[in-house]
């Protein structure tokens, strides 16, 4: 069953500096809260896995909470570059970021080999292409019974995952709905897993759609409400399409974007 | 504006949506990709069906995404699957007709370039990465690349391969005209410029000796429902 | 987008004899009409394709319309042995029937396989037993990051698959809810699809635990109602267990068996 | 009924509840072992936490299920996935506590036969076959056996190995006693008998040289509670 807590103590108890940390989360449910409250918790040298890095990575990175990501896609949806994941891969400020690189097919794969206890996730993919020479983690397999040469690639199982969810029950059990991504698979791909929630109720009322995660594969459950903002909760918030526009020209240049993080994230 | 009265953009817009037939279930990215399906959708291929990378199934969106998590794409969807399941299930699988992909840096097969520009350990521009190209790239049956023409974009060398096209019919449309893997080598040919583009203007903004089909096609200009529906889509 | 129509021009149209067929359905929605409606039209020589035979395929077999069967576990859940199958088994009648035996782990993989478009699944199964002896589709891979010796199943691919769901709308989307089993994979993985449903509505309402199959992924649905029993769909019917008591009896002599399916199936 | 005012089924029904720890997550096939744990769930244990092979997790059953795939199970369960997910996702990932499993022969080792009675080519009985027993026995952290003890079951020698158990503790619960996977080669160990049984029973119906634990316990025999629950539950 998973504990109830604040989000500040549940960061406290399971973030520690060097840990291979996934926030996921499609566009939809991105768990910003958790990642703000590890920046204010001043934890360093993180592994940052995620499919889509999205504004969440891009204010970690600029921190220098990060020295490693692993990811398929670093671009701000519909809007252009992240310029602090920019700037740490180009000119290595505020420190240099090691990349590794796949396709949103080997990410997702990797975390449902996480998820299934195999140590790898087999695919037909990165054909024909670079990834494979500038990322050791793909390989290939041979298919014993046509002789056709698969893609490998290992799992991914995060020492924590974050994810941000519309509900929990008092017992931990938590539901989320809308796109669900690949966050069932990240958090079964953990060691330790934090979800926080909009709300908590009494019982969670099945859903169209709905992913329910028992609270006995949860870790810890915070109460965050609004915990996805800029990104969005369904039923509960929309997408703040102008914070992501926005987020253009405050992170553009590092002083602006380290004074708006100090006002906005740490203060 | 053009001089028609239309923008380049438009007309690159309006020429992607043309090559998508009723019923395609075409696969989007955001920009674009997105916008030309759904511009289809509104004129000759209402029943195209519309998948993005995020799990939706058969989107309807009432206003053009911003992202493909966008909640209009869940909502108005016929199904919404877990990421892993609409790269395994359905792209993987060959469901998707009509694969649509944007791209730095283009060469003559169509490989394209989203990952870096300059070298791979030390870029002058880090660009965003392979995304789902690689598997749309390969596994989509047709593909479309939608990208603007100039030096820096069509490149006889990549800085980096994110993606090859597979075996299926591969065009690229851009604001000058169409380009089309020919057959043997499947090396791009212009099939059709754009009305108002000769043929040496996209010959001057591709950086390799550029092959032209013994008849170039002249791409109608955006009608006025086009171009209705496209404007009433982006204003 | 599927057609509608009716349920012996859904099965003249797509059943052939020696196809590969696999009437899929988790205890829960077997299409069991279907399957009666292949006997009516003598189909021969199939391959059948199934998890669980149940009785739906100890009808089948025991009216000699298999020649080869697919399987995990066969038996009459809760009751005890298909009859009909040992009888084909044991002493070849009404004609001989070969296996092709796998776990469950394993047949669901394989499905698994079929909707992904790969050749083959990995797991971690069948270790240490005689099935590799005898089931020639089950061999080895060695992971190419841990060097660990997995378990490789080919894909299924069945010519056809059947499946029973509650609700299709007009344009043929389907859609299934309570226990789904295997079916979203059975049908994805197929050549063709036939799904019988209990009602064709103008509007599929969302709901919680379903799984919805675009109408562009089915080739043709037939309306049914009640085209599961003595199986059950969800919210329609109830699973008919004295029925699965009952036919331990009726299928226990061969001949009080061929009468009883010329009374109530053939004729 | 035995002279206790129980039946043999009975006690072995209640042993094999009595291995279950509250909070446990149990994989219950149909039968016995579904009985013994919604047994265990209505005495000692009401958070065991049940998973069937048909995808319900958390299945909180008012009435015992004839098949995994009762309508009861789905509707009572905290999350029914697909079969796929419950195989990989939960059983191979080790998220299974406890395993329960029933055959036609066991060995020595605890390797057990659901597959045939004679060759394999030409049996004389076929059985039902593998089910989820293989992946069971090698995947959840706990394998509890239930059968009844004789000669025909327990033999020297299986007809064919359906499956064979992991590194995990491993016990078999029959109508007799209680044994138990020892360290080392992991060969079984009569541990205990229940109330009124003879280790030389057990031996007699023990179709290899059975191993015996220096201290047999005795089982104590079914309280009333736990009579009570199992009979309100079976009538």
């Amino acid at each position: 069953m998973a504990e109830i807590t604040t989000l500040a103590e549940a960061v406290a108890g399971l973030v520690g500096d060097g840990d291979l940390v996934a926030l996921e989360g499609f566009t939809h449910l991105i768990p910003f809260a958790a990642a703000h409250e590890i920046l204010r918790q001043g934890r360093r040298r993180l592994t940052l896995a995620r499919m889509t890095p999205d504004v969440i990575y891009d204010q970690m990175i600029g921190m220098g909470a990060a020295e490693r990501l692993i990811f398929s896609w670093g671009g701000n949806p519909g809007v252009g570059s992240l310029h602090r994941l920019r700037d740490a891969v180009e000119r290595g400020w505020p420190v240099p970021l090691a990349l590794e690189e796949h396709s949103h097919a080997g990410m997702a794969n990797r975390y449902v080999a996480g998820a299934s206890g195999l140590p790898m996730a087999v695919l037909r993919g990165y054909r024909g292409t670079d990834l494979g020479r500038v990322t050791p983690t793909v390989a290939t397999v041979t298919c014993p019974f046509t002789g056709e040469e698969l893609t490998a690639v290992p799992a991914l199982n995060p020492d924590l995952t974050v994810v941000h969810a519309q509900q929990a029950d008092r017992q931990g059990n938590v539901q989320l709905w809308g796109i669900t991504g690949v966050q069932r698979e990240a958090v079964l791909a953990a060691t330790r897993s934090l979800v926080t929630v909009e709300e908590v109720v009494d019982r969670l009322e099945p859903r169209s759609g709905s992913v329910v995660l028992p609270g006995w594969v949860v870790t810890v459950v915070a109460v965050v409400p609004g915990g996805a903002h800029p990104s969005y909760a369904s039923g509960y918030s929309t997408r703040d399409n102008a914070f992501y526009r926005d987020w253009d020209a405050i992170s553009r240049q590092r002083e602006r974007f380290t004074s708006w993080m100090r006002e906005h994230v740490l203060g | 504006m053009a001089e028609g009265g239309y923008s380049a953009d438009e007309m690159m817009t309006v020429a992607a949506a043309r090559r998508l037939a009723d019923g395609d279930v075409c696969l989007a990215g955001i920009g674009l990709p997105s916008l030309a399906a759904n511009l289809a959708r509104r004129l000759h291929a209402p029943e195209c069906v519309l998948v993005y990378e995020s799990g939706t199934i058969g989107s309807k969106p009432r206003v053009p995404p911003l992202s493909i998590g966008d909640g209009e794409l869940a909502d108005t969807a016929d199904a919404v699957v877990s990421v892993p399941e609409i790269f395994n299930y359905w792209l993987q699988a060959g469901r998707i007709d009509v694969g649509f992909l944007g791209a730095a840096q283009i060469d003559r097969h169509a490989a394209l370039n989203t990952t870096v520009i300059g070298p791979y350990e030390s870029p002058t521009v880090r660009l965003p990465g392979a995304g789902g190209a690689p598997e749309i790239a390969s596994s989509a049956r047709r593909v479309i690349v939608v990208l603007r023409h100039s030096l820096r974009a069509f490149v006889e060398r990549l800085d980096f391969r994110t993606s090859v096209p597979g075996d299926g019919p591969t065009a690229v449309i851009t604001d000058l005209g169409v380009l089309e893997a020919g057959p043997g080598d499947r090396e791009l040919i212009l099939t059709a410029v754009h009305q108002g583009v000769a043929v040496d203007d996209v010959r001057a903004a591709t950086g390799w000796d550029l092959r032209v089909a013994p008849a170039v096609d002249v791409t109608p200009p955006p009608a006025t429902a086009e171009l209705d529906a496209l404007r009433a889509m982006t204003a």
